[in-house]
């Protein structure tokens, strides 16, 4: 179910496994993509974030960590 | 040609609009001899990218220096072309990147080129968009001359990307030309 | 981990920091140690001065007061004495702290008075664009600096112990586990805390000094910094051009609104007599 | 019933914002001023308030307007240096409406000047001291007793319009020792600020309300909002929207224009009849007085007009004023600051004449009445 | 022959500066004035000047006005926040008469505000904003060119007055582009301090002296003499004597009421025949002549006086105007200060009214116009 | 030794200073010091800022400036920035200093700008009459510590160390010849050296601390100090309730003028290409 | 008595007359129910000894609080006798301290008495000179009560002093008797 | 010639032996008595130094470095 909307706190996100995304927020600034152990996201044409590798994700929340714009959350 | 121009930049922070508010106004002032004023709006105190940049350029002397209702309207993004084209002034010409702009408004006078997605095809770097698009603007409107927006770019633009940016002019100047 | 999002204003987003800048990635990390603790949000007060760091309280769902340039930790001062009920936390630019705010740093340090105060310190002045800052670097570019930079650096976590405090870490955007540590830390303490928070400012540093994307910048907080513990051991010319991070101080001693509680009651004492 | 005691200003002062409800002082020493400082140093503790000496006056502003949103009432003392010094955290006071008082003891300029002296000349600068536009509230006290009444008014105004108050005292009525009976405290009326009803969904700090004076939230009660010093929407969050900041802004200009008439406080002496009119403030209304009496008694007309509250000045009253005489006269201890002021009003109706000094020193009962006969 | 160039007021405050000597830039960085320090930055140490970045706006008046001493001319800018924080030690240089200019920036207040937005409502400030009596000099350019010529003047009569000199810019002319050919440097007037006579037995640097203005020793040139911001007698030495205190204080206020028709200036366009008239200054008098153009092209007549020096106020000029026209419009960004001033001397003579914006948006011409035609 | 004399204006003599007051043991030797540099009296300024210690550039034959209450050292930066062949000396109370002067005081040590700063420490401020001062020990009375004072003082030659500076020293009054000799070393010292001088205030603190006179007062400066190579072998409980007093640091950095004509001189070179 | 009384107590800081005014304030306004106003002049910032203090005592209100020519004017240094004499108002009394004032100057109503030697051998110290004083001033001018001075006396002076002060005072009294 | 008047830059001094007294200047701290080595001085009548055993004194300069008022200078 890749790509599901879900409603936290009234604001949309997009599910990716047990990544929630809000690619409103996302700056596409790079930092979750460059520093992901599994080399799990990207930045897409839209110069936003997107996942690429969903099962490769381990959950180790660095994404989350480090993303400035609060953009990425991860479920564990 | 008209007594007064009035033209409005517009687009996201980081598109080189400032620069290019600069260049056609030194083109117009510097080398075509004109009076002009431009200016420029900011974000929260001085940082991050303004959102507009404004010239006027008059044979006569130029009081108010904001524009109000602009003859031109170049738009790079949808944000700016939503906000600003129901400023534009009636028989005005608004310059779209359709590579950006995708709804456009209801309107005649439109020139709507992808001018970003030439600027990398046909010069190789997206960030000359802006050269581009004043070479559009002074084919398409006439307001500034070829020689001296060609002057003016080439005195701004940094040492070693002249050969670029002249070359995104030329690019400009023809689209232009074939838009009108 | 949604919780994050408890303490956030949401409908203030997105907030208005530029792509990869890391002040916002300093703001989860004060949200994770307030949560950590669980504080009421209530009992919580964010103070900050001028500057893209100033910002912050405007994003977070706390009592929040964005004041004048350098002034934080004086309003925080009130605040605190006040009613020491609050945990007040204070976010500073590296100018706001330690330029025009270096006199009431060093005197809420030489106080101890409970308050933990983070110095975002990008090494310049990111929201007016760019001057140099007291602590640029020797050498890096400026709009001021357009030479170079002159004035030699504040090491800030020196001034901070040369003036009082009881808690001292220095952290980066990048180890952001630890520095999850240091402000957690940092809140818990009773007394005067100070976290100096290595961040990129790519806009108005990292482009004048060709120092790449704000990636490019958090790879050289990792390459350029090295963990206090293993400072110690490195010689002075292995460390020279690093910068080391880590918990630096963590003592106790008395704080200072709980000595002014002591002070009420004597001076009560002396009014019933 | 109370006694009667000797009291200083600057004692007096301290008595009255106590009664106010006065817990917490924020302030730098500075001569004249300092005796504020020292006494509440001794008698707030005794009440469970605060006092903290700061590093200097930028954060003494800073820690009173803290401890203001704290919920605490606060205060701080100073002359023209530190003064001046304070203006820009004043500025974020008004901008964040945020009640507190600032005592202005009011010592030679400019600059370090006559530290020990008196002078009036810092009236102006209460009104246009900082950047940006700003309406303001001063008092300014004639005795010691005014001095007492009068920070308890500034402390209730203060909370009342939720905004810095100043109260103008000068070197001879700060350290002057005057006998004084004070009220008994259930005499006095002590306002507190209007706070938001408990449990509302919502709560916009800055809200456009019929008074133009929204109510006011403590820190840690519940509702977490937002203060600065940016220009802001109702909700308190910046915006530069010029709509919106046109709304705010003006309401906070309006916040004074419109209560303007209800503050306004002056004391008139003996005008009725007279055909001089001699318009004093401070001390310096003591020895305006005195020649009052004095020409009384030779028989020239003569009446004192004196604002107890100088800012908003009382315009209206002193056109009215100007109507009625043929002549006014402005003793001040300055250049001629207020006298400015008064010829605004009187402009073409009366000639207006000041009396000056600079030096340091009182201006005498005697100089006003050379004025009075060499006018009259 | 200089030719065109495509310059922002801050650039041209640059160049200015510089023509005028000016060697020395101490200040703090703030929007909308930042370009003047970075640009200074640059250009100062490539003809041996000295550019410092000082750890707030207090030092930094502390810094200009230490090198002034030295012998340097100096200068600093800034923005509302940073002013009011320069106002003690700009007391001190006026009491020290040390001169030195002073760049303020006009942004939107108060408090932090529109940073990145225009005002001009730093106005009355300038005059007011410090504790202690001081006539001050003030000057408001209207275009990039004469922010160029205005810093110019400032420099000049800084050394000329012996004091600090305001150049009062707001931020539509700071960051404004407009093509400018500036003269060449032998077409332009820089005036340097009078000094006292070589070996002289005695210096006073605080003489009472017929035009009111002491000749200025540097530190250095063998007078070893002293400066400080008590009252001092001519010596320049401490003295609580009323005598030479009142001597020495007049002399000071004296020093601008002497020469005040000599600095004052204004530009007047239509205002011979004119029945409406706008007295506006800086960005907003564009719009200002604007609407008079267009109104006169309507057969209104309208004319407009423009201050270029805007302290000392040109009360002469406008009460001169007050009584030639019907009406007086001020428009102004801010809630009427300048207004006030023009008041004081057209009262009773005609009605004055306001256009006023506080929103950080520059006043247009039509808003200028539909005033124009509602009183018309 | 009539030399000191030449450099005192004499007609201002005597001197606003209280009966045994330190402050003018403290001038005399500063004159000293010039006087064995040899300096031309017309190259000397000297800065003060506002209190007791502000009152001495006065008294002395220089070109001599005093300032507003914590602010010498800005005037001093500029004078000296403005023409290096200065000797600048600045002369500031504790309060002056370190209260509402500490910004200045930190930045012009992070400069290392070749200024003598001398503080004259007497633990209060004197000039107003004996509010406690950022150096008052704790539970020592001020006017305005009537219960004693509740906040740390700073140890001001740890801040200073913490902020930069070349030359960092502390000598009394009573010790007087050691005192000539850090005093006329700091002066020697290109960089930024400061010399903090605890001195007597009888008037303001020691009456209301029971010290006794002013003579008593200096006892105790004799009793309570200990040399810095003493104390280098004194234990921690022997060293408690000393004061260390002695040269803590005699570094050669680079001059902050100095650096700034290098930076003069790549600009033109720039501005000639 | 006059309807209004004004006093100058004069000398050197340090000598007390700070707190003699306020005390004579005190016993004139609290305890003799009169109205009162008492000055005082500093010197540099608020330290050092102030040179003068001075009382208007009045049946009525007391605007200008100032003492322009004194009714009784206290010299316990040459240097303020010397400075503020010419000020008396004609027909006032001068009260000096013979101990340090020795160049009288040539007016009839003058009262000499070594006021701080008195104080030292009848009380033991010269501190309490100032106290001595105000017991001089009452009884030989009566501008308050005996009984006043008294309580005003004893509620200002530090615990412990009170029988020494009080002394001082009787001695006092004793001497403005004498004197008169 | 104990107490001769002496004139130094034209402020009159008083010699005793190898010290100058200037009695206008002098406070009466009492420093320059409490510190010297020999006893040399002492505080008069008037508060003011007087030189009690001038025969005593070794010219250490100490009673000149601390007076601080320079109102004692000792000639070598
Ligand atoms: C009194 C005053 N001076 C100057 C400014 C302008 N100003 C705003 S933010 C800032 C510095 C920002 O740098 P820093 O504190 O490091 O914060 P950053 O933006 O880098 O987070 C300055 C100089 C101001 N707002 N107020
Ligand atoms: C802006 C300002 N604030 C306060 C004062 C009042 N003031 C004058 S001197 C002083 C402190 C004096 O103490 P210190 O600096 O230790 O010098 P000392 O008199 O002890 O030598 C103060 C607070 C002032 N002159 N200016
Ligand atoms: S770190 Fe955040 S803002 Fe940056 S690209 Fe990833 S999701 Fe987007
Ligand atoms: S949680 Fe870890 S593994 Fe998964 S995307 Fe984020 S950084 Fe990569
Ligand atoms: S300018 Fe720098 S510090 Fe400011 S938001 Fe942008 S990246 Fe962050
Ligand atoms: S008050 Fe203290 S510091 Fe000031 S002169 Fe007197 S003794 Fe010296
Ligand atoms: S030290 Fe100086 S002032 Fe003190 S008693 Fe001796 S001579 Fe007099
Ligand atoms: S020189 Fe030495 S021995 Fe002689 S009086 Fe002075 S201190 Fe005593
Ligand atoms: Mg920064
Ligand atoms: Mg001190």
């Amino acid at each position: 179910m890749s790509g599901e909307k879900v409603k936290l706190k009234g604001i949309e996100w997009k599910r990716y496994g047990p990544l929630l995304l809000n690619r409103e927020w996302c700056k596409g600034c790079g930092i979750c993509v460059a520093f992901c152990p599994k080399n799990v996201l990207k930045i897409g044409e839209d110069s936003k974030v997107f996942v690429d590798k969903e099962e490769d994700c381990t959950s180790c929340t660095l994404c989350e960590l480090r993303c400035p714009d609060f953009a990425i959350l991860v479920e564990r | 040609m008209k007594e007064k121009y009035e033209l409005r930049l517009s687009g996201a922070g980081g598109q080189g609009l400032m620069l290019a508010g600069l260049i056609l106004a030194e083109a117009a002032g510097v080398y075509d001899g004109k009076n002009v004023v431009q200016t420029q709006s900011y974000g929260p105190e001085a940082r991050g990218g303004a959102s507009k940049s404004e010239v006027v350029i008059s044979e006569g002397e130029i009081d108010y220096p904001k524009v109000v209702n602009p003859d031109i309207l170049l738009a790079l993004t949808q944000e700016a072309c939503d906000k600003y084209y129901p400023e534009l002034k009636e028989g005005g010409t608004l310059i779209v990147d359709s590579f950006y702009v995708k709804k456009l408004p209801p309107y005649k006078k439109v020139v709507s080129v992808p001018i970003t997605s030439i600027a990398e095809k046909e010069v190789g770097r997206k960030v000359v968009a802006n050269i581009v698009a004043l070479g559009v603007i002074t084919e398409f409107t006439g307001v500034v001359s070829r020689e001296a927006i060609k002057e003016a770019v080439l005195s701004r633009v940094p040492k070693g990307t002249e050969k670029m940016n002249e070359k995104a002019l030329e690019v400009g100047f023809r689209i232009g030309r074939e838009s009108r | 981990m949604a919780k994050s999002l408890e303490y956030i204003r949401l409908d203030k987003f997105p907030h208005v920091w530029c792509p990869g800048c890391g002040i916002g990635i300093v703001m989860g990390s004060i949200i994770r140690a307030v949560d950590k603790m669980e504080i009421n949000k209530n009992d919580v007060v964010m103070v900050s001065g001028i500057g893209c760091s100033g910002r912050m309280p405007g994003y977070c769902d706390f009592n929040t007061l964005h004041t004048t340039h350098g002034r934080a930790l004086s309003f925080a001062t009130g605040i605190k004495l006040a009613n020491p009920k609050f945990k007040v936390i204070t976010v500073m630019g590296d100018g706001d702290a330690l330029a025009i705010g270096g006199n009431h740093l060093i005197h809420a340090a030489r106080r101890n008075i409970d308050i933990l105060a983070i110095i975002i310190n990008n090494w310049i002045y990111g929201m007016t664009g760019g001057q140099y800052s007291p602590t640029t670097p020797l050498g890096s570019f400026a709009t001021t600096a357009p030479y170079g930079q002159v004035e030699p650096p504040f090491d800030v976590l020196k001034l901070i112990k040369g003036s009082g405090a009881s808690y001292i870490a220095r952290g980066t955007v990048y180890h952001i586990r630890e520095l999850d540590k240091l402000i957690s830390g940092g809140l818990q303490k009773k007394g005067f805390a100070v976290v100096e928070v290595i961040s990129q400012c790519p806009t108005s540093f990292g482009r004048r000094n060709k120092m790449g994307s704000a990636v490019e910048m958090m790879k050289r907080q990792k390459e350029e910094t090295v963990p206090v513990k293993k400072a110690e051991k490195m010689s002075k010319e292995e460390l020279k051009g690093k910068i080391v991070r880590g918990l630096f101080l963590d003592e106790e001693r008395d704080e200072y609104t709980e000595r002014y509680e002591k002070l009420i009651a004597k001076a009560k004492e002396v009014h019933q007599k | 019933m109370s006694k009667a005691r000797i009291m200083s200003g600057n004692e007096a002062v301290v008595e009255g914002a106590l009664v106010a409800g006065v817990r917490f002082f924020g302030g730098y020493p500075i001569t004249p001023s300092s005796e504020i400082a020292e006494v509440l140093s001794r008698l707030l503790p005794q009440v469970g308030g605060k006092f903290i000496q700061m590093e200097d006056e930028l954060s003494s502003v800073g820690a009173i307007v803290g401890a203001s949103l704290a919920g605490i009432k606060s205060m701080t003392a100073t002359s023209g240096p530190g003064f001046s010094l304070m203006q820009e955290n004043m500025g974020l006071a008004f901008m964040a409406e945020v009640p507190c008082v600032i005592v202005d003891v009011q010592r030679g300029g400019p600059s370090t000047g006559l530290p020990t002296k008196v002078s009036q000349s810092d009236v102006m600068q209460v009104r246009w001291g900082r950047h940006g536009d700003q309406n303001v509230i001063a008092l300014v006290p004639s005795s010691v007793r005014e001095s007492f009444d009068l920070i308890i008014d500034c402390v209730n105004l203060a909370e009342e319009y939720r905004m810095p108050v100043v109260l103008l005292l000068d070197e001879v009525i700060s350290h002057m020792r005057e006998k004084v009976i004070l009220p008994e405290k259930d005499e006095i009326k002590v306002i507190e600020r209007k706070k938001p009803p408990k449990g509302q969904e919502k709560y916009f700090p800055y809200e456009i309300t019929e008074d133009a004076i929204p109510p006011m939230a403590n820190f840690g009660e519940g509702y977490r909002y937002h203060v600065t010093g940016l220009t802001h929407d109702e909700t308190g969050f910046p915006t530069s929207d010029p709509e919106k900041i046109n709304q705010v802004m003006r309401r906070l200009y309006q916040k004074i224009e419109k209560h303007k008439e209800e503050i306004i406080k002056v004391e008139e002496k003996y005008t009725e009849d007279a055909e001089i009119a001699i318009f004093a403030y401070g001390s310096v209304a003591r020895s305006a007085y005195s020649a009052v009496k004095e020409a009384r008694e030779k028989g020239i007309k003569v009446g004192l007009m004196r604002p107890i509250i100088l800012w908003p000045f009382p315009y209206k009253k002193v056109s009215d004023l100007a109507n009625k005489v043929k002549r006014i006269i402005v003793p001040e201890m300055n250049m001629g600051q207020i006298i400015a002021e008064v010829k605004k009003v009187s402009f073409g109706k009366v000639k207006v004449e000041g009396v000056n000094r600079i030096d340091g020193e009182l201006i005498t009962p005697s100089e006003i009445m050379a004025k009075i006969e060499e006018v009259s």
